[in-house]
């Protein structure tokens, strides 16, 4: 399943509902949530998502069939929000649901990397100091390349 | 042919998409980078850093040799950094 | 924070709380919840968790001690069942939030290792054919040993 | 000293815990095995497979030569299967 989120969205909520979907074969279900980090010294006030419409969902698509040929995944679903975002908010939610756990955690490290790096979304940060772009990280690259 | 920018490349251009014709002679993505680079200063600045230019041809990730025609939607971004 | 809880937990609820209370540096959030399997051709009618009270929390207490001091999290959480549960309930769920997603998926995966190989629980599973206690799996003594 | 048994050591033996007095001459977790063991039926096929046996002294996990005494709390168990 996928979802882009125009509006704030609630992971446990998610994380219930996900579960509550879950086959009885389901023993082990893995969740990764990203938020809007506030506070420190970069001070960031707001984010913003952009995205391609249509290519967006596609690639996460084709991650999470990457995902599916790859291990033996019982279900799984990625949410991303689009637009501007406050601190605390959740940006991305993926959870992965197998009938053993290993399967399930590296099936969601899988695809929060494989989002971060190769699914069409930008970050614009506003900060008191203005708006920048963020910067890919090669830590990114690396955690993704890791699966290649 | 389909234009469409987003991020820095989108405010650099001033716009997030257009319909321009695919002049002669362009035929690949590297190409149509020329081509846009010529078109005024914003392209230009854009354009400046090529190495941090990505490409999708229809909602593909696309090569500098990967063909383009007049049909196509053609995107310009930077690396991304969603998740 | 740990508990053992002695009836059945949402493991939704329990993530939309601990993200709540994540500091502002919080900018990953991952969790496993683990499920009473039903079904399938051993069909687990209901599982029994046993446990040693005192030492269970001690050994808890540790296992969590150990993932801060190797990764740098905001906070984490372990709620393990104990008692008589049917297929679908949640067994364990475990949350871990760090400022940066590697230290948050890593420490989940080394939190639910550990607590399978290295804390007092032992599983009675009940099916129609009688009770049998749960025999330990070499698979996840290895998933243990990664850590060391 | 006090016992405990968990699992399928606890119905073996038929209790969960109790009370008894640290022979003399016993003075390690393998001396209370061996002390226990000769203790009648239930005891004898709990701890028919010593190797399957685990040990928490004082509520820590204790090799068979652990020293012990009449004041400590001696747990058997088998290995750990939670999660």
């Amino acid at each position: 399943m996928i979802r882009i989120a125009t509006a704030a969205f609630d992971s446990g909520r998610e994380l219930a509902e996900f579960i509550r979907l879950c086959p009885a074969s389901t023993g082990g279900i893995a969740s990764f949530t990203g938020l809007v980090r506030g506070g420190g010294t970069d001070g960031i006030t707001a984010l913003t998502l952009e995205h391609y419409p249509g290519m967006t969902e596609r690639r996460i698509a084709e991650i999470i069939e990457t995902a599916h040929a790859r291990w033996q995944l019982d279900s799984s679903l990625v949410i991303h929000r689009v637009g501007r975002m406050l601190p605390g908010e959740a940006i991305v939610f993926v959870a992965t649901a197998s009938a053993h756990r290993a399967a399930a955690l590296a099936a969601c490290e899988f695809l929060i990397d494989w989002l971060k790096t190769k699914a069409p979304f930008w970050k614009l940060e506003e900060t008191s100091a203005g708006e920048r772009w963020v910067e890919p990280r090669a830590a990114d690259d690396e955690a993704a390349a890791r699966w290649a | 042919m389909r234009l469409r920018y987003f991020a820095w490349l989108r405010t650099r251009i001033g716009t997030s998409a257009e319909e321009l014709p695919l002049p002669a002679g362009v035929a690949t993505v590297a190409g149509v980078l020329d081509w846009l680079a010529g078109r005024g200063a914003g392209y230009a600045a854009a354009l400046d850093r090529r190495d941090v230019v990505r490409v999708a041809v229809n909602q593909e990730f696309a090569p500098l040799d990967h063909p383009v025609s007049d049909a196509d939607e053609v995107a310009l971004f930077p690396p991304v950094t969603g998740g």
